[in-house]
């Protein structure tokens, strides 16, 4: 199956945020871990968070609603969250629910790095 | 030529990837090119999650069929007796995000959360309801639902854009 | 915690993936392992094929039931009138690889073929329905088939090996 | 998908046999393409052919019956069906079908090239 889903957290270099990085597909079934990583990264003091969905497959309505709420909390601890993605299929998904304006949006890890 | 495929599967987090994966193949089947095939994949997914997050339990019934050029795919979920009874009871709603945790972990524990204090009728909306209705405005040709029977019916129509021989 | 899954595709070879995938997809949430995995979705496949290659057109019905560490799958055809009639009237026996080919290209232009003029009954085998039987001794704790009703079942039973939790 | 099912041929070179490599999953809907590419092969006068299966992620008895077909003609056109396959999964189909026996059996298309 190609299907499989991961999330693998890089600790924050000296410079930067955390890199929280997801492979797969984030559906309804795999969305709840990704919100509760990366809650855990604010809640552990981070208000800048960076989210790598180069290898992301699939993403739906559930992965977006995850995103906002995340966003929602790094700002609210005055930070954000920055999207990293190149993959035109899932650049679509943030385009055509009108989210490209909201999120930080970056073609690769380390340009979101040196944001 | 026309192919029918049903499919019936419990109201299951883990199980919608099967949606997704019966649209692909048909839409693969009926000629249709990859990014069409992907469009449909992610609009079966946005059809049924409405219908996913509003419910506890039960079944989902998914009828698809390819006809010519276009393909649509409709979702309905029969919910059991005893979660008819819970949803229509107008209790206040819980939380959302709870409810969807609870029901990712096991669709057949219905009865069981029904008593859990946080009910809820059908009719209100979850947030990311309305990104999948634009999502479905994006990528199919035409999508609605109809309300009959105790039964929601959400359905969705997709023509191929190229004839592929 | 029970699992029903139902599955009605047409007779097609094309559409014989979408019984694999769902074999996989069940059998993941049932907690099987990847070896488990795979043996189901390939015994799923052997467990279909002597009805796919009897068959000319129908429809195949498909039931996946996981109940505690087992899972059980059945498959029957329906055949359409049409093709029921033909199948009884004992005609000979056409080329199996003709007959696999035709059947590869459009399931419902069954009745066109039906006058072909190599109609065949149901209950000769195919030479492969042979290495298919080896290959469900080797991978499934039980299965069998039963007729009835002009129906041709084949179910298969395959517990996982141990716990996962 | 993944289920990407692809034949390339190479054509044979001064010392060995024509390769016939396959990729994917060999069903009932893409076996019929195999059988007529292996025959192709003995028909145009190549007794020996050589298949390559490292890539096969899936194969049934459809498949099985296939390649007990083409080594069939491939002997009596006084050659033989040499298989390469290494995919314990892959492996496992021939040995419960008891055909390990009856194939021969190679690791790398190198060694099969060599016999
Ligand atoms: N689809 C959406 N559209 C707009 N806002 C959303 C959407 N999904 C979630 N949100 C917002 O995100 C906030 C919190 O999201 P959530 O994932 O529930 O995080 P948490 O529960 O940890 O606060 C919600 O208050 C909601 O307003
Ligand atoms: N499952 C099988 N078990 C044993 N022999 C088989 C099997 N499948 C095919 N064969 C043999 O292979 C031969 C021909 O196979 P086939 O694929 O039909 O090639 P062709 O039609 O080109 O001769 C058949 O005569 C049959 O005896």
């Amino acid at each position: 199956m190609d299907q499989t889903f991961e999330i693998t957290e890089r600790p924050a270099a000296p410079a930067g945020p955390p890199v929280v990085e997801v492979k797969g597909e984030i559906d309804v079934a795999t969305a709840p871990a990704l919100r509760e990583r990366l809650n855990a990264q604010v809640d552990a003091g981070w208000p800048t968070v960076l989210v790598d969905l180069l290898d992301v497959t699939f993403l739906d309505s559930t992965a977006l609603g995850v995103l906002v709420g995340a966003l929602k909390r790094c700002r609210e601890a005055g930070g954000n969250l920055r999207v990293v993605m190149a993959e035109p299929r899932i650049l679509k998904v943030f385009e055509i629910t009108g989210l490209t304006d909201i999120f930080q949006i970056f073609p690769s890890v380390d340009a979101a790095l040196q944001a | 030529m026309t192919d029918v495929i049903d499919l019936q599967i419990p109201v299951s987090a883990d199980l919608l990837v099967l949606a997704r994966l019966t649209a692909a193949t048909i839409a693969a089947k009926a000629g249709f090119n990859v990014e069409e095939i992907e469009d449909l994949r992610l609009a079966v997914d946005e059809l049924c999650l409405p219908l996913v997050r509003a419910a506890r339990g039960g079944r989902m019934q998914l009828r698809y069929v390819s006809e010519g050029d276009s393909i649509e795919i409709s979702c309905t979920v029969q919910a059991t007796e005893a979660l008819r009874a819970v949803g229509q009871d107008g209790a206040p709603e819980g939380r959302a995000e709870g409810r969807a945790e609870g029901r990712a972990e096991g669709a057949t524990g219905a009865e069981g959360r029904g008593q859990d204090g946080a009910p809820e009728g059908r009719a209100e909306g979850h947030p990311d309801d309305t990104l999948s209705a634009r999502i479905l405005d994006a990528l199919v040709d035409a999508h609605g639902r109809t309300d009959g029977d105790g039964q929601d019916r959400h359905w969705l129509r997709k023509h191929r854009a190229s004839l592929t021989v």
